[in-house]
């Protein structure tokens, strides 16, 4: 379970979320939509309806005005109920956005449209900086080989480093836009990649060097914020998985008895649950200084997203092995949780990539440390 | 116990070169995507390997064996995994269910069974497994009621692989349920083809059925299709999984090379940082440790030493190092390991993610991780029986 | 149970500043390697932050402390890590024997012992485990039969740290030998000048020789120096676990933190490739996940929230990031592992072995990683309890 | 235990070896002198008198002519029973080298005389090229620095890469030769370092393509055997420990039962049996290939030595566990094994530094698989 000390909206919303999640899984047509494609447009109208997009949407625009902390509960149940759709898009990169942005009309329309859009960030899917979307005489081009939900969206709100930084909406039924669905392992997350070819777009900024500076430091935060809350997701995810095998651990006998009861089983489940602790903290420490200086938040950003690639696939692995036999087979929903995870694990780097970025600040710069 | 000489190592060599240059001439069918497709392909993959000598190379010729070395075995299935040939359709039935039954079988039983097992005309399957019975099998609930001219089977069994194309079961049930459970249990043939007999197969995380649910109701098998003595079935199939164990890690070993040759090729084209070649490097150290392990293992095997715990040291050995391959395997896909269709890379991400998968209930099937730590500690080790 | 207002982060800033100003002014003593000149230093440099109101700060002011927050504690220990000071000599007292003495010490007890063990006057030691008694420490067999006045205590202490240059120790004692083993064990304050207490130190493998054998024989103890209830002891006992559990983790996480710190600065003077730069990134990430725990850890404690399953977990977080921190360090000394002193490298070879044993015992010491895990699973995830 | 198929000599002389150590070893002065100084001169002079050194010499020396696979079991018998001193470098290296050498005089004579050598080579320490020894004008300049035994030798046998590969013997009281012992936590195994400042040398071989191209193949030799039987050491030694957790497992008793009985325990020593006999396997293969041709042979050193390398560690640190506090002090003698382990974890190069040599290997170039 995720705190922030000082913050009872974020509980208050896990709340309500958990509520609302309750009830709408609890309705077959729903279930039935789910489990054959991944994806349910009731399921995504009653969560829009009940709110989520609007805890974070300024408030001349009808939001509530509230801040990333406010939606941590929001993301550890989607994690746990494994909620399909591009709720991060939506509910966040688009609120920061349209805050931030200095031409910010047209998103402002999308979003009291209730638009749906996705964002189009080749960071997220560790792209080489050459293949990036970049702006040419004013069309664009480039690629994002990674784009989730890239195929229930109307927009994408795209990412550009180049020739300098910004972002732009592109409507993705524009000419020069190819955009192909990609075949998924995890039905709940339909990916695409995105093609650029000279395609129109709506700038978000200006090309002023105060606008720049704005559009950078408003990628920055994205991506920050897509790491944390990708991190607060995974750590509902294996909230999820750890807590059904502990009940499959005290359920399943063998040998005359729970396997609960079996040191391996117990040793194996209290590691599983010491990560889970950690990761739940590393989320916790991360949400807590989101208002702290940029660098901190990088910093306990991509921290909390290291561990919650490392724990998210652990937990989910451990999760199989006390099922056994059972957890392989397609009828039985663990594995859609943990191949969830193993989505949730690459974007926006991995353990690894994460250390790599980190280790090499640390040792070549006078990197702050704790 | 003596031990036989091993094989002149020209000699293998010589039939190594006729393997290859075989199976290059009679190169293996591509398989259909389509299921049941390709089951029809596998069967007569089996057809032209029995035709052709490649089947039953260590069996006994005078049950329709080649009557060669467990070597000779060992180098078909090496080169027909680097082949990319798949493996032949009755591999249950040759690898599991056929050396209990060499080893068991009344010659009545030898003479009925043996060669329509070698050639494919029948499949096996092998029914141990039941839904309260995983780790623990000696609790298993299928009975057998003992009648004069035969048994009548009841129960259901899970995990079948294959039992929806087989002719054929080996069946664990338990026919006298008063006595200690080891004690009480007999080892069956059961005609799958038999009234009674329903099958639903399970669709798997990867996306195969191979695996299946087995139903028996009043099913009647003759008492000729008793395997070894009646309630003394717990002790075949020991032999059976001990022979599956030591069986199935060689084979799985030879597969795995064959997956990691295709991930360094796909490497090879993709140019790459001094990273991938610490873990491409790791996952070759681990492979050779497999490979010296399943000289061992051979060696046992060829003195007669199996089940041995040892093969719980292979199979732990084996799920460990597949694990290890495929988790390299699925982290070079980097963030793209579930959409794994990705422009600009030549690592096959879609069979990637399905190795992983497996690779991860490779520490559940044929007995879980847990269940062979168990053995290696209290058999191999010596130490004393958990509580 | 209510929860006390967190305390102002201004106000914890501001007293941050001041530690880190006195720190730097009175900067600590560079210990000497002797180990006799060394604890001498060190118990002058308790005595010196004691006077200047460094020692027990969030104790209760009526007995001696500054009667702050935990959080203020915090802040000097983790100011007091960075500026390399080390921990008052009189730490098993002020960590382990203090919380239990201010939780159920009588008022004389607390008089008598309060003001003395915080400043440094009176030095404690732990007298828990025994050579038959490690992880199982309800089997102690140390006896206090008693008597009119009080206790005669006989028996054999373990791993009890620095009882060579202390003053007091905690002891569980056996009081009654026929009730069940947990139900007839107490708690008494010992006297280690008193007759009949012999201590024998035990060298250990980084060369260090803080662990002490104790000795008991025939040892009075008097009435008024039995902490908590006759046959109680059991009580205390988990609750001195439990603080030194959750208290260690968060002194010990400021010490990992300068040890990266110096670890990376020799990386950073050295010069490295990207495998450097993955591995001292992981290893910061894992101390980063302690520095976390930790903040839930100060939320327990303010929440009077201790003993808690959950310091386990802290415990064995802090245990396998030790050994991660370490073990990654030891890698690089490459080939020099264990002849540590290389020309042309700035690692100190020698303090990262010595660390890295340091490290491997973590697992060990206060509770075994096996006792943790099965306190994890049986008391935070309610599993049934292992037979 | 490592078998070699067909090979009777291995066992034979690993079973001479054992009972020379159990003899030599329950003397108490012997056993007063090592645990004081990591060394005993009468023990290396009991292993010298029975023969250890005169396996692999050459006929015409007055050895019996046998190979490197013979002397297998002989380095893991120095394993289990921690034997101090340059046994590789005087029973392995000399006799390789002195039967390639083409002006084997020298070194002749030195080995008739007994006097102790060590092979002084900057790989073993994993040394950047440039610092290692170099032939300049008929001198030696450079430095090893670590060499094993440095502190209890005469001679060094000296790997020269630089104009090009040969080797060399140097006198360690030689002028231009500076030899500092260096702080070692291993008392087994004393190191020095070593530099060369225009020092003298004694060639072995001619200055000469064909010489060259001996030298070359020697060097390649002298290392695919210093880590094949290193693996073989670290095996036994790693053997030693494993079957001292297990005595002990049987033996300590914890909560009224042998701490063996707790599947924690057993699981923990299982998963060390396994690795056990995956790297005494690897040493097997490692063994059984030592006549084929280069490329094999070096790849199945390698690869013995990277599980070496992981497994021994492993092993110690398991056995450390298994074991609780009483390993931790120093007079429990498991720590020997342990830190000895650690030694040779990291000579010619731990697991992840052959596993990047071999993955350079494998990805850069057509290298063959199995």
């Amino acid at each position: 379970m995720i705190e922030i000390s000082g913050n009872d909206f974020a509980r208050e919303f896990e709340t309500a979320a958990v509520e609302l999640l309750e009830a709408q899984l609890a309705r077959a047509p729903i279930r039935e939509e789910l489990e054959q494609s991944g994806w349910s447009e009731s399921l995504w109208t009653s969560l829009v309806d009940a709110g989520w997009l609007d805890v974070m949407l300024p408030r001349n625009l009808g939001g509530l005005g509230l801040g990333l902390q406010d939606m941590a509960g929001v993301f550890t149940a989607v994690g746990r109920y494994l909620v399909p759709g591009p709720v991060f898009d939506n509910a966040v990169a688009a609120p920061l956005v349209v805050s931030r942005a200095t031409r910010a009309e047209h998103l402002s329309n999308l979003i009291a449209g209730r638009t749906r859009i996705s964002l189009a960030d080749g960071a997220a899917g560790g792209q080489a900086a050459g293949t990036r979307p970049a702006v040419r005489n004013g069309r664009l081009f480039g690629a994002v080989d990674l784009v989730r939900l890239g195929g229930v969206v109307d927009h994408l709100l795209v990412v550009v480093e180049d020739p300098e930084p910004t972002l732009v909406l592109a409507d993705v039924a524009a000419t020069g836009l190819t955009l192909h669905r990609r075949h998924s392992f995890d039905p709940y997350v339909e990916c695409a990649s995105v093609g650029f070819d000279g395609a129109e777009f709506e700038p978000l900024f200006e090309d002023c060097p105060e606008d720049r500076a704005r559009a950078a430091a408003g990628i920055a935060e994205l991506r920050d914020a897509a790491r944390l809350l990708f991190a607060c997701e995974t750590a509902g995810n294996a909230r999820h998985m750890l807590d059904r095998a502990v009940l499959y651990a005290k359920e399943r006998e063998q040998f005359g008895r729970p396997i609960g009861a079996f040191q391996s089983i117990q040793h194996l489940l209290a590691g599983l649950a010491t990560k889970q602790t950690t990761l739940e903290a590393a989320c916790e420490q991360g949400l807590g200084s989101w208002y702290s200086e940029p660098s901190r938040r990088y910093v306990d950003a991509a921290t909390a997203k290291a561990i919650a690639a490392e724990v998210g696939r652990a937990v989910g692995e451990g999760a199989l092995q006390v099922h056994g036999g059972i957890a392989f087979t397609r009828e039985f929903p663990l594995h859609r949780w943990h191949v969830h995870a193993l989505g949730l694990q690459g974007l926006y780097g991995d353990q690894r990539a994460i250390a790599t970025e980190l280790g090499n600040l640390l040792v070549g710069t006078e990197f702050a440390l704790w | 116990m003596t031990s036989p000489a091993s094989v002149e190592p020209q000699a293998l060599e010589a039939y190594r070169n006729s393997a290859r240059t075989w199976l290059a001439d009679f190169a293996p069918p591509p398989l259909p995507q389509d299921y049941r497709l390709r089951t029809g392909a596998l069967r007569e993959w089996h057809s032209t390997l029995y035709r052709s000598g490649w089947v039953g190379i260590d069996w006994p010729s005078e049950h329709g064996g080649q009557g060669l070395s467990l070597e000779h075995a060992l180098i078909f299935i090496e080169e027909s995994a680097r082949a990319g040939a798949p493996q032949p359709f009755g591999a249950i039935g040759l690898h599991v269910v056929g050396p209990t039954l060499l080893r068991y079988g009344t010659r009545q039983q030898l003479e009925r069974f043996a060669e329509p097992l070698l050639s494919g005309a029948e499949t096996w399957c092998q029914g141990f497994s039941e839904p309260d019975a995983g780790s623990d099998l000696a609790s298993l609930r299928t009975r057998a009621v003992v009648e004069d001219d035969g048994f009548v089977l009841t129960g259901q069994k899970i995990w079948t692989s294959w039992a929806d194309d087989s002719d054929w079961c080996a069946v664990l049930a338990r026919t006298d349920p008063d006595r200690p459970k080891h004690k009480g249990i007999s080892y069956l043939l059961v005609d799958m083809h038999a009234p009674g007999v329903t099958v639903r197969p399970i669709t798997q995380i990867t996306g195969d059925a191979e695996f299946c649910e087995v139903f028996f109701e009043d099913v009647r098998v003759p008492r000729s299709n008793l395997l070894g003595p009646l309630h003394g079935g717990w002790e075949l199939a020991m032999h059976t999984l001990g022979h599956e164990r030591s069986g199935y890690a060689l084979r799985r070993r030879a597969e795995l090379e064959v997956s990691y040759r295709n991930l360094l090729d796909a490497i090879r084209r993709e140019g790459s940082g001094s990273d991938v070649a610490a873990e491409i490097g790791t996952a070759y150290v681990t492979l050779s440790g497999l490979s010296a392990l399943s000289r061992r293992a051979v060696r046992r095997a060829r003195n007669a030493e199996v089940p041995s715990p040892l093969d719980s040291v292979d199979k732990l050995a084996l799920a460990k190092g597949e694990q290890q391959l495929f988790g390299t395997a699925l982290d070079l896909l980097g963030s793209h390991r579930a959409a794994p269709l990705t422009r600009g890379t030549s690592l096959d991400g879609a069979q990637i993610v399905k190795d992983y998968l497996h690779g991860r209930a490779a520490s559940v099937y044929g007995g879980s991780e847990q269940i062979q730590l168990t053995i290696v500690a209290e058999r191999l080790l010596g130490l004393p029986r958990a509580r």
